[in-house]
C-alpha cells in the first residue's frame, strides 16, 4: 500500500479533529493507503520537522494542512524534489502550483457572513441596522483567527459607512479559547450593559461567551430585545447544542470531514486514477446554522460533522 | 551499671578517606566528655553517627544498655539524643523561636502553632544562652555569634538524655562563654549526658570530666580531665612535640598602610577612624554584633559606606567592590566560611583558584589546568590541608580544613593588607600554630594585618595593638603593654 | 551581658504590629495599589460592583492554582504539571458527569485525579529523588496527553446545573467561584501562616538539611505539598468545566506560568523558604487587575501582551526599588 | 543531608576533565544511548543518514537557544523569554531583509535584536536587583507584543536564498543549521568548560556572596550571561526564518519550556552552579529523538504528548537511580 503522511496544524480544536476524522475514513475507504498521521501541536517548526521526517520515510504523497502559508513552503519544495505530490488542506502553501490541490476553507467570507449575520438580527430587532457589537477575535497570528477578522472588520466598516448607528464597543482576541472569551465577556458586560451581540472568532470562542451572558444574569432568549446575538464559526458540537438550546444564535459551519476525505478522493486519484479531475484550488463550502436551520435538509446533506465526530 | 551512652567500634568510610576506625566511647549521665582531635580527626564524623545523620560501616551503639540504631536525626531527637552540628543549621527567613522549636513547634488540637506559647518559651531558652533578641527576630538579620546561641538555645529546647556539642564556642566571645559553661553545669546536674567539642583546650578543660583524643580517626587515649596536662593533650592530638602557641612577635612597623578614618556604615556602624603600619597586627575585639566584621567589610567593599575615607599606602582609594579591594592589594578572610567563604559544591582546586583566575590562564582568558593544580597543590601543602586530593569537594572537608582553604585562597593574590575575621575559628591547634606565624610570616614581610577574633586569649597572643569596638563605634585601643582581657573587656562591655 | 547594637536593630525593625510588618515586607501591595488607582481614575466603570466582582470571578481560576503552586514553591519545588491537570481532571470529571454520577462523586473525582497526579510528582521527588521541574513537566506533557486520549479529542459538554453553578452561578450577588477561592485563600493563608505544618513547610523550603537535621519529616512534607497542588488544579479543573459547561482537553494550556508568574510577583522567591498567601492573592489580583484594564480600556489585541509583561514589570520594579530603599 | 552527594570526589564544575569523566557524571547519557537503542532496533529508517541529519536539523532551533538558557541556568537564573525572542528577532531580520539590506547585515540585526532584550533583562536583574524570573517573563510578553506589533500580525516572508540557506540549506549532504549549532555547541562548551568566564559563570551560580568576595564581577558575568542568553535566541531566530522562509509573530510559541527541559534534562540545576553544555547536548538530542520516534513509529497524535513526557520521565528516572547507585 501507498504511505500518505498527514500533518494537522493542530489537535487542540474539534475541527482538526474532523479534518484528521475526515482523512482517516478517507483511507480507510481505498485499501490501497496506509495513513502516517502527526499533529504539529500549532507550531510551524514542529511541522516542519514532521514533514521532513515524513519525507525520508518516502510517502508516497503528503496531504498537509499547514500552520502557515509562507512556513510550509521550504518543506513543500522539499517534497517536490524528491517527486512527492502534496495536498493541502483548509490552508494552502504559498508557491501556488507546488501543491496538486489546495482545497480551502475561506476564511474571509465567513468573517464577512458573520457581520452580515448580525447586521441582519440588528436590522430585525431595530427595523434599521444598529446597535452595540463586540468582536471577540481568535488568536491572533493564526490564518484563521486574522482572516476571519479582516473578513468581519472589513465588512464592519463597510456597514457602519451606510448605518451611522452601528457601534463597535470591544474588539479584543479571544485566542480561541473558551475560558479566556468566558472572562473577558463578564467583564465587557460588567462594564456594557447595552451589548447586542457578540461576533467570535470560532465556536469555542462563542461556548466561552455563552457562558459568561448566563453568568451575568444577562440571557434573555432570542426574540427577547435584550437578548444578545452570539455567532461563531466551525460548527463544533457544542455550538450545535448550543444552538439547538437557543443559547446560541447562529455558528457558520464549516465541514472538515467532509473537506478532508475529498482530499483523500484526489490523492487516490492522482496515484492511482485520473490525475487530469483534480482541480489546483477549491473552496469548500461552507453553511450557516440557526435553530431554524438545523434540521433542514440542507444543514443534513451539507452534514453536521460536530455531531458526527463525536459518535 | 551500664552507661547512658555507648558506643562501640564504630568505623566509617568516604571514598578516599577512612574517617573513623573502631572508634568506642562511653558516656555517663552527669557527665560531660571532652572530645579533641586535629582538623578532620573524625569528631563530627563521630557525632553525625550518634545524630543519626550517617550511619556507621562497623559498630554498635547503646543508648542506656539497649541497641540504638538511628536511621534518621529524627530517630535520635526522638531517643533524647541532640546534637549541635559544627555548621550552623538554621532556617534564616524563620524566626529565631521557630528556629529554636523548629520540629517540635508547640501546638493545638487542630495543628496551630500557639504563638504566644512559642514565643514566651524562646524567650526565656534565649535568656537562659544569653541572647538578647526578640524571638520574632529573623535569624537572617543575626550575625553568626547570634546565630551560634540561637543553636544552644535550640538544644535546651528539647528533653535531652544526651547533648552534643560541637565546637560551640568556636564563635563566641568570653561572656557568652560563661553563659554557655554556667548551662553546661546545670545540664550535668540534671543528670545530662554531654560531648563538649572544642578546639579551645582551656575550655575543655574547664567543663570536661573526661577528655578523650581523636588522631586520625582513631581514639588514641581517654582520660580523665586531672589526668591531662595541656602539653600533654596537644602532644597526643598532633603526635608530635609542639612549641609555644603564639609565635614571638618582632614587630618592625613601617608606613602607614592602611588609614580609615571617619568611616561610617548607616545603620552598621559610625565614625570608625584607625592605621595600620606595615609590619603591624592590629586586633579588633568586641562583643557580639558590635559590627566588626561590618568594619571588615565596608572596607574591603562588600558593603557601602556612608562617610569617611580610606588611604592605603597614603593614597586615597576608592573601594566600591572587593574586586577593586583585591586590586588595591586587601584580602578578606570571611567569617562566614560556608556562607561567604567558599563555594561549597566546587573543589578545593576550583575554590583556591576563585580569586587569581586570569592569572591561571593563557591570555588571560583560556585556564591552565596546570597552573590551577600547582596553586592549589601549593595551598594544600603550605598550609597543610587535609583532603584527599585537589579535586574534593571542600563540602566534604572538615570544618577547620575548610577554613584554611579560605585562607589560602586570600593568599594567592598577594595582598599587603590583610582583614582576617575570625581567622582561626573551628582551627584545630596545630593549625591554628601554623595561622599565626602565618599572620606572623605576613606581617614581618610587611603586610598590614587586622584581625578580628572573638577568641580573647588569641586577640592577646599575637596583636601588636588592640581595637574594641562597641556598639558600633571604636572604643578605644589597647597597646601592648596594657594588654588584659580585663582591659578589653571593660572597653568592650561598658566604655 | 548586653548586645546593645542588637537590641536597637531589632526595635527598629520588629517593634510594628505583625500587620504593619507583613505589608512592609509585601511592598508589591503599591503596584497594587497603584495600577487600581490608574485604573479608578482613568476608567468610570472600573469602580463598579459588577466590575470587581468579575476580576474576582476571572481570578478564581488561577487563583485556587497558585494557591497550591504556592506552597510548593515555598519548599524550593516547582509544579509546571497544573495547567494539563486542570484540564484532565476537568475532562474526567465531566465523563463522570455524563455517566450520571452524582455533582458530588463528580467534583470528587476531579479534585482526586488532581491530588493523585500531584502524588505522582510526589513520589517521584521524594522517593525517587528527582527533580520536580523534569517530573512536573512530565506529568504537564502525560496528563495532557491523557486528558486527549480519554475525550478522543472531543469537548465533553452539558453538565448538570448544580455542577456548572461551581464555576459560574452566583450566590446574591457573589460568583460562587470568587467564594470558594477565597476559601481557598484563608484556609491555605491559616495553614501556612500559622500551622505547625506550614511552618515545616517553610523550614524545608529555607535549609532542607537544616529541617531534617531539626527532625522534620522532609520527604512527607514535599509529597503533602505536591499533592495539595495537584488537589488544587483538580478543583481549578472542576470550576473551569463548570463555568464553560463543558471540559476540553486543551483548556488551561500555559496556565502554569500565569501561576507561577502570580506567586513569583507576590514575593515568593523559586530558591524556596520565602513567599506568603497573601502574596500570592495581591499577585493574582494585579494579573486580574491588568487584564480587566486591559479590556475595559479596550486595548488594541497587538498592544495587549505587550502593556501585559510592561505593566507587570513595572509593578515588580516598583517594588524592587522600594525594598532598596527600605534597605533590604 | 547531602551526605551521599558529597561524598563523591569530583571537579564538574571547571577546568579539565577527562572525557570519560565527564560520561561517568553526566548518567543521561544511559537514557540517551537506551532510547537511540531501541529506535534503532525497532525501526528500519531510524538508522539511514538522511534522517540522522534531519534528528540535528530538527534540533538546531531548540541547540542554540538551549545553550545560551544553559548558561542563564548555570548562573541561578532562568531565562523565560527565549521563545518570544526568537520571534521578535526573527521578524525583525525578516523586516529588514525585505526592506532590502544586505543578507549579512539582516543576519546581524537578528542577533543583535536578541542581544539587545538580553541586555535589558541583564539591566534589571543586575543593576535593578530584579528577579530573573518575573523580569524574563515579562519580557516574553513584551517581546511577543513586540513582534506583533511590528509586523502588524502578518507573516513577513520570501527571503534572499544565502538567507534562507542558513536555515534550510546543506553543505554537501550536512544541514547548515546544524553545522552552525555544532559550532554554537563547541565553542560554548569549550568557553564553559575551559575559560575564566565559564569558571566565574559556575562560581557566581554556585555561590553569589563567596564570588563576590573572592573578587569576581558578579553583575559583569550575570550581564553577558543574559546577553549570551538572548544573542543567541536571535541567532535561533535567524534560523528559524531561514529554514521557513517566513517569520512569523507567533513562532516558537513555548519554546522556553523545551529548551530549559533540554538543560536540566542534560544535568543543571536550577539552583545554580551545575549543568554543563555536553549535558544540554545530550538533552537537546534526547528531545530531538523523542520526536523522531514518534513520528516514525506512526505513533497516533493523541498518544504523541503522553509518550513524550513518559520517555522523559524514564530518562530522567533511568539517570536518577543510576546516580544513586554509583553514590552509594
Ligand atoms: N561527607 C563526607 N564526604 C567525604 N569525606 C568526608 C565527609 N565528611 C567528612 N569527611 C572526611 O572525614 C574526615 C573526618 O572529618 P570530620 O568532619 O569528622 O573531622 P573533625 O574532626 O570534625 O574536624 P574539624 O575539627 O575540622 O571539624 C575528614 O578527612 C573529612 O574530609
Ligand atoms: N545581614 C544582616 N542584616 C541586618 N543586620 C545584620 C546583618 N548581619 C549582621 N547584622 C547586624 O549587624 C550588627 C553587627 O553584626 P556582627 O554580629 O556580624 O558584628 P561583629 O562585631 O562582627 O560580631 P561577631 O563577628 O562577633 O558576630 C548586629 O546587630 C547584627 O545583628
Ligand atoms: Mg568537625
Ligand atoms: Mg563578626
Amino acid at each position: 500500500a501507498d504511505l500518505i503522511g498527514l500533518s494537522v496544524a493542530t489537535l487542540a480544536n474539534p475541527f482538526f479533529q474532523g479534518m484528521t476524522k475526515g482523512v482517516q475514513s478517507g483511507i480507510a475507504a481505498h485499501p490501497d493507503l496506509k495513513l502516517i498521521n502527526t499533529s504539529a501541536n500549532g507550531d510551524a517548526n514542529t511541522q516542519t520537522n514532521q514533514v521532513t521526517d515524513l519525507i525520508n520515510q518516502h510517502v508516497a504523497a503528503l496531504i498537509l494542512n499547514p500552520i502557515n502559508a509562507n512556513s510550509i513552503v521550504p518543506v513543500v519544495k522539499e517534497a517536490n524534489k524528491k517527486g512527492i505530490p502534496v495536498f493541502t488542506l483548509d490552508r494552502g502553501a504559498a508557491c501556488g502550483g507546488c501543491q496538486v490541490n489546495f482545497l480551502e476553507t475561506d476564511n474571509k467570507a465567513l468573517g464577512k457572513e458573520g457581520a452580515d449575520f448580525i447586521a441582519d438580527q440588528l436590522k430585525q430587532r431595530y427595523g434599521s441596522v444598529k446597535g452595540n457589537v463586540v468582536d471577540l477575535e481568535g488568536l491572533l497570528g493564526t490564518t484563521a483567527g486574522d482572516d476571519r477578522e479582516r473578513g468581519f472588520a472589513t465588512e464592519f466598516e463597510a456597514l457602519q459607512k451606510d448605518n451611522p448607528g452601528l457601534k463597535l464597543v470591544a474588539r479584543q482576541a479571544a485566542d480561541f479559547d473558551a475560558d479566556k472569551a468566558f472572562n473577558i465577556t463578564t467583564q465587557l458586560l460588567a462594564a456594557h450593559n447595552d451589548i447586542d451581540a457578540v461576533f467570535n472568532g470560532n465556536d469555542d470562542n462563542a461556548v466561552g461567551v455563552v457562558r459568561a451572558i448566563r453568568q451575568a444574569n444577562r440571557f434573555k432568549p432570542i426574540g427577547d430585545p435584550k437578548h444578545i446575538v452570539v455567532i461563531g464559526i466551525d460548527g463544533t458540537e457544542q455550538a450545535l447544542s448550543s444552538i439547538r438550546r437557543g443559547q446560541m444564535d447562529a455558528t457558520l459551519s464549516q465541514n472538515p470531514v467532509t473537506m478532508a476525505q475529498q482530499s483523500v478522493n484526489y490523492v487516490e486519484a492522482y496515484l492511482h486514477g485520473d490525475k487530469s479531475k483534480i482541480p489546483a484550488h477549491q473552496f469548500w463550502p461552507h453553511l450557516l446554522i440557526t435553530k431554524a436551520t438545523i434540521d433542514s435538509a440542507a444543514a443534513k446533506s451539507y452534514g453536521l460533522w460536530g455531531d458526527e465526530i463525536s459518535h | 551499671m551500664t552507661s547512658l551512652l555507648e558506643m562501640r567500634g564504630i568505623s566509617k568510610g568516604f571514598p578516599g578517606v577512612k574517617a573513623l576506625n573502631e572508634v568506642s566511647l562511653s558516656l555517663d549521665a552527669g557527665e560531660v566528655l571532652g572530645i579533641v582531635g586535629e582538623n578532620g580527626a573524625g569528631k563530627s564524623t563521630l557525632m553525625k553517627i550518634l545524630a543519626g545523620v550517617y550511619s556507621a560501616d562497623t559498630g554498635e551503639m547503646l543508648l542506656t544498655g539497649g541497641i540504638f540504631s538511628p536511621k534518621s536525626p529524627r530517630d535520635s531527637l526522638d531517643a533524647g539524643i541532640i546534637v549541635i552540628h559544627q555548621e550552623l543549621s538554621l532556617i534564616p527567613e524563620r524566626s529565631v523561636a521557630e528556629n529554636i522549636f523548629l520540629g517540635h513547634l508547640p501546638r493545638n488540637a487542630l495543628g496551630a502553632v500557639r504563638r504566644t506559647v512559642l514565643n514566651r518559651s524562646a524567650k526565656s531558652l534565649l535568656a537562659r544562652v544569653g541572647l538578647t533578641v526578640a524571638p520574632q527576630t529573623r535569624v537572617r538579620t543575626l550575625g553568626i555569634a547570634q546565630q551560634q546561641l540561637v543553636e544552644i538555645a535550640r538544644a535546651l529546647s528539647r528533653k535531652a538524655r544526651v547533648i552534643v556539642m560541637d565546637e560551640p564556642t568556636a564563635t563566641l566571645t568570653t561572656a557568652e562563654q560563661k553563659i554557655l559553661f554556667a548551662t553546661v553545669a546545670t545540664l550535668r546536674a540534671e543528670g545530662v549526658g554531654l560531648v563538649f567539642i572544642s578546639h579551645h583546650l582551656e575550655e575543655v578543660f574547664e567543663v570536661c570530666d573526661r577528655i578523650m583524643v581523636l588522631r586520625d580517626g582513631s581514639a588514641v587515649d581517654t582520660r580523665p580531665t586531672q589526668a591531662w596536662t595541656e602539653p600533654a593533650l596537644i602532644q597526643a592530638m598532633v603526635n608530635r612535640p609542639i612549641e609555644a602557641l603564639f609565635p614571638e612577635r618582632h614587630a618592625v612597623l613601617g608606613e602607614v598602610l592602611l588609614d580609615v578614618s571617619g568611616l561610617s556604615s548607616t545603620g552598621r556602624f559610625a565614625d570608625v577612624s584607625f592605621t595600620v603600619r606595615a609590619g603591624e597586627v592590629v586586633g579588633v575585639g568586641g562583643l557580639i554584633g558590635a559590627g566588626r566584621t561590618e568594619v571588615l567589610k565596608t572596607i574591603y567593599g562588600a558593603l557601602a559606606a556612608s562617610h569617611g575615607s580610606i588611604k592605603i599606602n597614603a593614597r586615597d582609594v576608592r573601594i566600591r567592590s572587593p574586586r577593586d579591594a583585591i586590586a588595591a592589594g586587601v584580602a578578606l578572610v570571611p567569617e562566614d566560611r560556608k556562607g561567604e567563604g567558599l563555594v561549597m559544591p566546587f573543589s578545593v582546586r576550583s575554590n583556591v583558584a576563585l580569586s587569581t583566575l586570569p592569572k591561571l590562564s593563557w591570555l588571560k582568558s583560556i585556564l591552565v589546568p596546570r597552573r590551577m593544580d600547582r596553586l592549589a597543590d601549593d595551598a594544600v601543602k603550605s598550609l597543610r590541608i587535609r583532603t584527599p586530593n585537589i579535586r574534593q569537594t571542600v563540602r566534604s572537608l572538615s570544618g577547620g580544613n575548610q577554613q584554611k582553604i579560605v585562607l589560602g585562597r586570600a593568599l594567592t593574590t598577594h595582598p599587603r593588607i590583610f582583614l582576617l575575621d575570625e581567622p582561626t575559628r573551628g582551627i584545630d591547634v596545630g593549625a591554628k600554630i601554623e595561622v599565626y606565624r602565618l599572620i606572623n610570616n605576613l606581617a614581618e614581610q610587611g603586610g598590614a594585618i587586622l584581625v578580628v577574633s572573638s577568641d580573647m586569649i588569641e586577640l592577646l597572643g599575637i596583636s601588636d595593638r588592640i581595637l574594641v569596638m562597641r556598639a558600633g563605634r571604636l572604643a578605644g585601643a589597647v597597646p601592648r603593654d596594657e594588654f588584659s582581657q580585663e582591659r578589653v573587656m571593660q572597653l568592650a562591655a561598658l566604655g | 551581658m548586653e548586645p546593645v547594637q542588637a537590641q536597637v536593630t531589632q526595635d527598629r525593625r520588629f517593634g510594628f504590629r505583625s500587620f504593619t510588618r507583613a505589608v512592609n515586607e509585601l511592598t508589591i501591595v503599591v503596584g497594587f495599589v497603584g495600577i487600581s488607582l490608574y485604573l479608578a481614575l482613568t476608567t468610570p466603570a472600573f469602580l463598579t460592583s459588577a466590575n470587581l466582582l468579575s476580576i474576582l470571578l476571572a481570578s478564581s481560576l488561577i487563583g485556587v492554582v497558585a494557591v497550591g503552586e504556592t506552597f510548593v514553591i515555598v519548599t524550593g519545588g516547582i509544579d509546571l504539571s497544573v495547567g494539563s491537570v486542570v484540564a484532565f481532571s476537568g475532562v474526567m470529571a465531566g465523563l463522570a458527569l455524563n455517566a450520571h454520577v452524582p455533582v458530588v462523586v463528580g467534583v470528587m473525582i476531579g479534585i482526586a485525579i488532581g491530588a493523585l497526579s500531584g502524588s505522582f510528582i510526589a513520589f517521584a521527588v521524594t522517593t525517587l529523588n528527582m527533580s520536580p521541574f523534569i517530573v512536573s513537566l512530565a506529568v504537564l506533557a502525560m496528563a495532557r496527553g491523557l486528558a486527549f486520549i480519554v475525550t478522543n479529542g472531543n469537548t465533553i459538554f452539558s453538565f448538570p446545573d448544580a455542577f456548572d453553578n461551581i464555576g459560574g452561578g452566583n450566590i446574591g450577588a457573589i460568583p460562587v467561584a470568587a467564594l470558594i477561592t477565597l476559601g481557598v485563600f484563608l484556609v491555605a493563608g491559616l495553614v501556612l501562616a500559622r500551622t505547625v505544618f506550614g511552618a515545616e513547610v517553610y523550614a524545608v523550603g529555607g535549609n532542607r538539611d537544616a529541617a531534617r537535621l531539626a527532625g522534620i519529616p522532609v520527604g512527607r512534607t514535599l509529597a503533602i505539598v505536591y499533592i495539595i497542588s495537584g488537589a488544587l488544579a483538580g478543583l481549578g479543573g472542576v470550576i473551569l468545566a463548570g463555568r464553560l459547561d463543558s471540559a476540553q482537553p486543551i483548556a488551561a494550556t500555559g496556565l502554569e506560568l500565569n501561576a507561577i508568574a502570580a506567586v513569583v510577583i507576590g514575593g515568593a522567591s523559586l530558591f524556596g523558604g520565602k513567599g506568603s498567601i497573601l502574596g500570592t492573592l495581591l499577585g493574582v489580583l494585579i494579573i486580574g487587575l491588568i487584564n480587566n484594564g486591559l479590556t475595559l480600556k479596550n486595548v488594541q489585541p497587538f498592544w495587549v501582551q505587550f502593556i501585559q509583561g510592561a505593566v507587570i514589570f513595572g509593578a515588580v520594579l516598583i517594588d524592587s526599588l522600594n525594598q532598596k530603599r527600605r534597605g533590604g
